[in-house]
């Protein structure tokens, strides 16, 4: 096996943990890490797929610069949501205090 | 018992998906050799650049699209604290800073010039500005973004790479399709565009963590 | 088997066991820190790939910035949930 | 004489544009500039249909490289249908958005430039004949509506979009897996470079990445079960979003479902065909049943997604049919403009009675008779009366169900029909029935109820005109 294709096995190794974890983990931080997990085993795929002749290709590198620009805007967005929800849930529990007070 | 089937279901995709990946024959086409037949025509020496910013340029468009409505999202949704008062930094950490930020700087304008002939571009040095801007807010010289009052050069600077790189594309249409460049002006053409992208990816990537940097030292 | 073999299945070990305590760490910020690590033995994966592009975004996106986004909402969580506690 | 597939470049360009402008200009503007550049792609795609005439795919070669080097962007009949649809549904909803958020300067101040970007994601993810270019349209439509459920900030809406982003993600995610077995098996990831690749024995790395993005697609196009993060989404967001995400990008991940369906993976959907026909049946029961159990209107209507979605699915196992593709795409186009309206009268009735409550409809017939009206009309086109195009849509399926002797097709379409005229009339019925309340009601703009209405009367006006929609389909004959 050469190392292309090693690293491409580590990307579906990698992907299919990603998947389980973002379906099995509860807390929301950490699906976002899991994501982040099946996005780099699929980038690791395309391109050690790509290259298991030992040759490399300039192609699968553009995509993957462009997937990585991706996941980053996505993490971004969802770490915002996750801190608004965090944010509203705090304010609505003080006001549920003050009205029981 | 949900926890027993999904990583079940795990063990047996994961074994199917190595299994295709290991017995996979050579594929029938080759795209490097087109790459490398084009590269004359398309203005810069680098293959990725090439594929970049010129055989897959409009990806890379759409891409930017992706980022920006990011940054907008981010800002419809994310935390709506006011941001809190400069804090007194570590006097050591703001010199650091200082002298950092300069020589940062520089790389990123070395990077994106190598993008044209070697491993480099807009994407690696907007990413390296935007570090110096992260690293120039944790030690308290640069102050968070508040997405309620953006003022108007800021948001230019968010947009105006994208909008110069959409306004290069149209222009193009002249040529017969979108982001058609002749092959004499695309090497030009290309810098413009990559200009014009590391200062507003330098401003978006920063964007991301400026906007939703809110309640840093601050007590609760 | 060459030397090179030799540190790639040495990666792709590392990169794995990385991958897997990123789900599995006991602790939220264990876990983002060894996601952090992840991201920098990628770096590392798409040197050997030879994929220096890549390699370069890796580190200054896929670790730098995802990193800092990710340690300063950890910090924002937790200071949120000490000043729930603290009422 | 420009030639009219040129527009199909603006189509694109326009929304990004617009967007952008009013990212940098603000709500006022920003306002302005989305309904005047949604009516010039409403000009530009009548346009494009009215000329179009050719049995062939137009290709436009972005870069002028062409495909596998470069990306191809491919109209065809069924590209040009969508296009139209989401031109002709996004227009009214513009003017009716402009008029909804004018007393709300930070949710439109987001709304516009998030909007924009949707649009374009659409329009680009219709055209586009490469893989890895879908992706990336996938992700513009995928976090500009994640990014539009969120604008409301309130703790259902942020709740909501947080299930709605990781559903999407994963989605994308299996999506892009697929991507990457397809190149590294053929080394392109052009659709015209692939289909003739694939051939008869394809390796098993294509039939595993046919699953991945088969499955990404339903999971985005909220296929039962795959539904449970649909109804909190399109029944929690402001009611212009609420219209576009259930008009629009449900359909964007289904057209992708039926091309790469019946195009790229033919070969190995044959043999699992029943399984979404399947599913489908299921969404169109278990959502009728929970919209018939719904308390609040917007969820009413939400679930009514569901269900109606289903239909979109069951006529695969008759696909490569011709008469099946018509079928599905009149029912894209009807639920599209039907859900469209519906959910903006919804949010006329909910800004006047100030709940979301089928209780609150109290009498109201008296008050807003135009708005209950539309919504009349629109639960016509989803129970399939005929002159509808509803009608039109179940009647294509039944007949062609029946025409292979599947005769489960047509018993399902018409109990999903009884069960959507139960959730229709009941709604109705709080309006007609109950006395009116005394309570006060608000003064709400009248261009949002007549642009409701506008779309209600044109999913019952479209099943008059049905024939020349389907004049653009002929393309897809086997």
């Amino acid at each position: 096996m050469s190392s292309e294709l090693l690293f491409a096995v580590v990307g579906a190794l990698i992907f299919t943990l990603g998947v389980a974890g973002t379906i099995l983990v509860a807390n929301l931080l950490r699906r976002i890490l899991a994501f982040n997990l099946m996005g780099s085993g699929a980038f690791l795929v395309l391109v050690g797929l790509a290259q298991r002749g030992g040759e490399s290709d300039p192609v699968p590198h553009a995509m993957v610069l462009t997937g990585i620009v991706v996941a980053v805007a996505a993490t971004a967005l969802a770490l915002a949501l996750l801190r608004k929800q965090h944010e509203v849930k705090d304010s609505e529990e003080e006001l549920t205090e003050i009205d029981d007070g | 018992m949900k926890r027993a089937i999904v990583i079940a279901a795990a063990l047996v995709f994961g074994g199917l998906l190595i299994n295709a990946i290991v017995d996979l024959p050579s594929s029938p086409v080759n795209l490097r050799i087109a790459v490398a037949d084009n590269m004359a025509k398309s203005g810069v020496s680098h293959p990725v650049t090439a594929v970049l910013l010129n055989f897959r340029g409009y990806d890379t468009l759409l891409e930017i699209a992706v980022l920006l409505l990011a940054l907008i999202g981010l800002m419809a949704a994310g935390p709506m604290l006011p941001p809190p008062p400069n804090q007194p930094a570590d006097a050591m950490l703001q010199k650091l800073a200082r002298i950092a930020t300069p020589p940062v700087i520089v790389v990123g304008g070395y990077l994106l010039w190598a993008g044209a002939f070697r491993p480099g571009g807009a994407f690696q040095a907007g990413a390296v500005l935007a570090a110096a801007m992260v690293l120039l807010h944790l030690s308290g010289l640069l102050s968070a973004w508040n997405a309620q009052l953006l003022p108007l050069a800021r948001r230019v600077i968010l947009v105006g790479g994208f909008v110069l790189f959409l306004c290069v594309s149209v222009a193009l249409l002249a040529a017969g399709s979108l982001l058609q460049y002749p092959p004499e002006q695309a090497g030009l053409l290309i810098l413009l565009i990559e200009s014009g992208l590391t200062l507003s990816l330098a401003a978006i990537l920063a964007g991301l963590f400026l906007f939703l940097s809110r309640d840093n030292g601050g007590a609760p | 088997m060459s030397a090179a073999l030799a540190f790639d299945l040495l990666l792709s070990t590392a990169l794995v066991w990385s991958a897997w305590r990123t789900i599995t760490a006991n602790r939220l910020d264990q876990a983002v820190v060894m996601f952090i690590v992840f991201g920098l033995l990628m770096t590392l994966a798409w040197c050997r790939l030879r994929a220096p592009d890549i390699a370069l975004a890796e580190a200054a996106i896929g670790a730098g910035l995802t990193g800092a986004l990710l340690l300063d909402a950890l910090g924002a969580l937790r200071k949120a949930k000490t000043a729930r506690r603290r009422q | 004489m420009v030639e009219p597939v040129t527009f199909v470049v603006w189509l694109i360009v326009l929304p990004l544009a617009w967007a952008a402008a009013a990212f940098v200009t603000g709500e006022r503007i920003g306002a302005w500039l989305g309904v005047v550049g949604s009516a010039i792609q409403t000009f530009l795609v009548v346009w494009m249909v009215a000329t179009w005439h050719v049995a062939v795919p137009v290709i436009h070669r972005v870069g002028g490289w062409g495909a596998p080097l470069g990306i191809d962007l491919t109209v065809d009949g069924l590209a040009l249908a969508m296009l139209l649809l989401t031109q002709v549904v996004s227009l009214p909803l513009t003017i009716y958005a402009r008029s909804y958020f004018s007393e709300d300067a930070s949710k439109s101040r987001h709304f516009w430039p998030l909007a924009g970007f949707l649009i374009t994601g659409l329009n680009a993810l219709f055209v586009s004949a490469d893989l890895f270019n879908i992706y990336v349209t996938l992700e513009i439509v995928g976090l500009s509506a994640v990014s539009l459920v969120a604008i409301g900030g309130g703790k259902a809406q942020i709740s909501a979009a947080l299930r709605y982003l990781f559903a999407t993600l994963i989605g994308s995610g299996a999506y892009l897996l697929g991507v990457a077995l397809i190149y590294g098996a053929f080394g392109s990831v052009s659709l015209a470079t692939l289909i003739p690749l694939v051939g008869s024995n394809p390796p098993q790395a294509f039939a595993l990445a046919g699953l991945l993005m088969l499955f990404g697609l339903m999971l985005k196009t909220a296929l039962f079960p795959f539904h449970y993060w649909l109804p909190p989404a399109h029944g929690g967001a402001a009611a212009p979003v609420s219209a576009l995400l259930s008009a629009l990008v449900v359909k964007a991940s289904f057209y992708l479902t039926l091309r790469l369906w019946t195009e790229l993976f033919a070969s190995i959907a044959d043999d699992i065909a029943w399984i979404p026909a399947l599913l489908g049946a299921g969404a169109i029961l278990w959502g009728s049943w929970r919209a018939i159990q719904a308390i609040r209107i917007k969820m009413l209507i939400a679930y009514s997604t569901v269900a109606q979605l289903g239909y979109l699915f069951l006529v695969f196992p008759l696909l490569p049919g011709q008469d099946a593709i018509r079928a599905t795409v009149m029912q894209a186009c009807a639920h599209g403009a039907a859900k469209a309206a519906m959910f903006a009268a919804a949010g006329v009735l909910i800004k006047a009675t100030g709940q979301d409550t089928m209780a609150g409809l109290a009498g109201m017939t008296g008050r807003l008779p135009l708005t209950l009206f539309a919504f009349g009309l629109a639960g016509m086109t989803l129970m399939g009366l005929p002159p509808s195009s509803g009608f039109l849509a179940k009647w294509q399926l039944i007949e062609a169900g029946m025409a292979r002797d599947l005769w489960i097709i047509p018993v399902v379409a018409l109990a999903g029909g009884l069960l959507t005229a139960v959730y229709i009339f009941r709604i109705l019925s709080f309006a007609f029935l109950l006395s009116p309340s005394s309570v006060k009601i608000a003064t709400v703009p009248r261009v949002q109820e007549w642009t409701a209405f506008a779309l209600a009367a044109g999913s019952v006006l479209l099943g008059l005109r049905g024939v020349e929609l389907m004049a653009l389909l002929p393309g897809q004959v086997p």
